[in-house]
């Protein structure tokens, strides 16, 4: 399935009401396994997101990408900017050649972990993409998926990132860049695929 | 009793600054700090070290110190104080937030040891 | 051209105070520094990397950071500049400061490189 | 040879004297191969001695090596402040038993090493006491082992304290620390040995 770029607008508009409604959530899931900043990091970064989307005049969806990287990058200020940002930015460059909608996730999470050097299992971030992913790429993403996910990332060690630093005690704990990519992947099948 | 952290630092801006980066992982630990000389000039300072060492709620510390120098302050205070006072030869911001995520973490003494011992630089 | 150094940390602070202790032993280094979040939040900014980067007198720069999100951000400004950026993975502050003092001495790259290696630690 | 708490007290005044006078001079020779920053530190450390010294009621020489001591441990700031301070510490303790001048020297020197983990050949302030130690043991101090301990520390390769950082780039160069250790030995000279 093709994305377009009103989709995609309000996609990211979707998912910055999700991370603002659950901000505080999210900064809890951070503390006990990190520095208790996701959910202010993520409110402050897609509320760029939500700034910069106003000023795209052009009717193009790497533009909306583009920009959505660039204020995530820009304002989020915690690891998972440059990790959002970097999978946005790979989503616009894919844009340029396509909007398949399982190819451009794919692009993104690629991007994620060229950044992060982290990979499935390390209780990232992309313990919620990979799985959205595969799921994109047969026509079964639902709300099904992003819960198994999230119960899948639990008892998973962290390896990368803050959390990391406690080790054995980051298991049973949820990751919040996961919990947040799940909010991301919500929004885009209530925008895109209901 | 669970851990302290101290941090020695040459420049009180850094001290203080370490501080705050820590605090965020580690609401619960008692951390410690001092920075620069008497006059915030770049240095160590004894009374300021022993302030450091003397008002965290821990009798057992781990100190963290950037420079040689600010190593040698730590080690009169210690054998002045009645606490107990270990000195950390790792690196400076990266063991000291090492070991302040594993005591908010609820790890034991020899655990965070381990933890610390490939940051050991110095 | 001779190196120069860029500081990235979390804290504002930090990354003031650390340029202020190298500058003492490096007074004619071009060493320049970020720290936190563009409005003085605990994290990282791509636009004060950015500006690190670019105001360095220097375009062969060896950049030193405290935690990992710093690198990242580190790594996607290197790969927006023309400067020749290396990013390096020692101890923050005693790497620093060994590079800085080899630059003032008029040391090669190859030999602080030497001196860096056992200093890595992440 | 006896030292007294009078000629304790005169030594260290003409000591803070010609630390005084050398400031500048002190701090250049380790921007050379430091930080730039050994005369201050020594210039307000032995300014504390001075000031400390007034409240010596006491006629105990004891007394005098001690609030000297206390007085560099404060007020130095750079790793000078722990090294001179362990020295007059160890001076101050071995006082109690004894005021015969070569053993206190010693003393000062074993509370340095103790201190800074440095030996003889380091390029520190001990390549100045070591010689000194050696020549008050054969009744020998003059300015002539002050010279010749100056000319010897110059082609060594630092070791210890920040000179160690630049390594080969220190040989050649005069180590602040034993330059105003020297100042120290010729103060004694002047005030207890003449
Ligand atoms: N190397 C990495 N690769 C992928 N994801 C990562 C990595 N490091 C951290 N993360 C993600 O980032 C989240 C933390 O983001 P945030 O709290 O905003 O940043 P910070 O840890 O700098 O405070 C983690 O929950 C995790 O999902
Ligand atoms: N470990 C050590 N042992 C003995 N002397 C030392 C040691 N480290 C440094 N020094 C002495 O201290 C002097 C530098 O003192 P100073 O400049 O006041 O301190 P800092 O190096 O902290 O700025 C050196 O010239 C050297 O003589
Ligand atoms: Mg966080
Ligand atoms: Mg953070
Ligand atoms: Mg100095
Ligand atoms: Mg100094």
């Amino acid at each position: 399935m093709e994305l377009t770029h009103e989709q995609a607008k309000r996609w990211l508009l979707n998912f910055h009401q999700k991370v603002t409604d659950n901000k505080a959530y999210l900064s809890e899931l951070d503390q006990a396994i990190g520095d208790g900043d996701h959910g202010s990091n993520m409110a402050r970064g897609t509320e760029a997101v939500k700034d910069k989307l106003g000023s795209v005049t052009e009717d193009s969806l790497e533009a909306v990408l583009k920009q959505a990287a660039m204020a995530l990058i820009s304002k989020v200020g915690g690891a998972s900017g440059p990790l959002y940002g970097s999978a946005f930015m790979a989503m616009a460059k894919t844009a340029k050649e396509t909007s398949e909608l399982s190819t451009l996730i794919e692009a993104g999470l690629d991007g994620i972990k060229h950044r992060g050097k982290a990979d499935v299992g390390d209780k990232t971030m992309i313990d919620m993409w990979q799985p959205v992913t595969s799921a994109l790429h047969e026509d079964d993403l639902t709300e099904v998926t992003i819960d198994q996910a999230l119960e899948d990332v639990k008892p998973l060690k962290a390896k990368k990132g803050r959390a990391s630093y406690v080790g054995e005690r980051s298991m049973g704990a949820l990751d919040p860049g996961a919990v947040s990519s799940g909010y991301l992947f919500t929004a885009l099948i209530e925008e895109v695929l209901a | 009793m669970t851990l302290g952290i101290v941090v020695a630092s040459h420049v009180d801006h850094i001290a203080e600054g370490v501080h705050r980066l820590l605090k965020e992982s580690a609401p619960d630990v008692s951390i410690t700090y001092a920075g620069g000389t008497d006059d915030g000039e770049v240095g160590s300072s004894y009374a300021l070290i022993e302030a450091a060492i003397e008002q965290n709620d821990s009798d057992t510390l781990y100190c963290f110190y950037d420079l040689g120098s600010a190593k040698m302050t730590l080690e009169m205070v210690s054998e002045m104080t009645d606490k107990d006072v270990t000195i950390i030869d790792a690196a400076f911001i990266e063991g000291a937030y090492t070991a302040c995520a594993l005591i908010q973490g609820g790890y034991k003494q020899a655990e965070i040891d381990d933890q610390l011992e490939p940051l050991k630089v110095k």
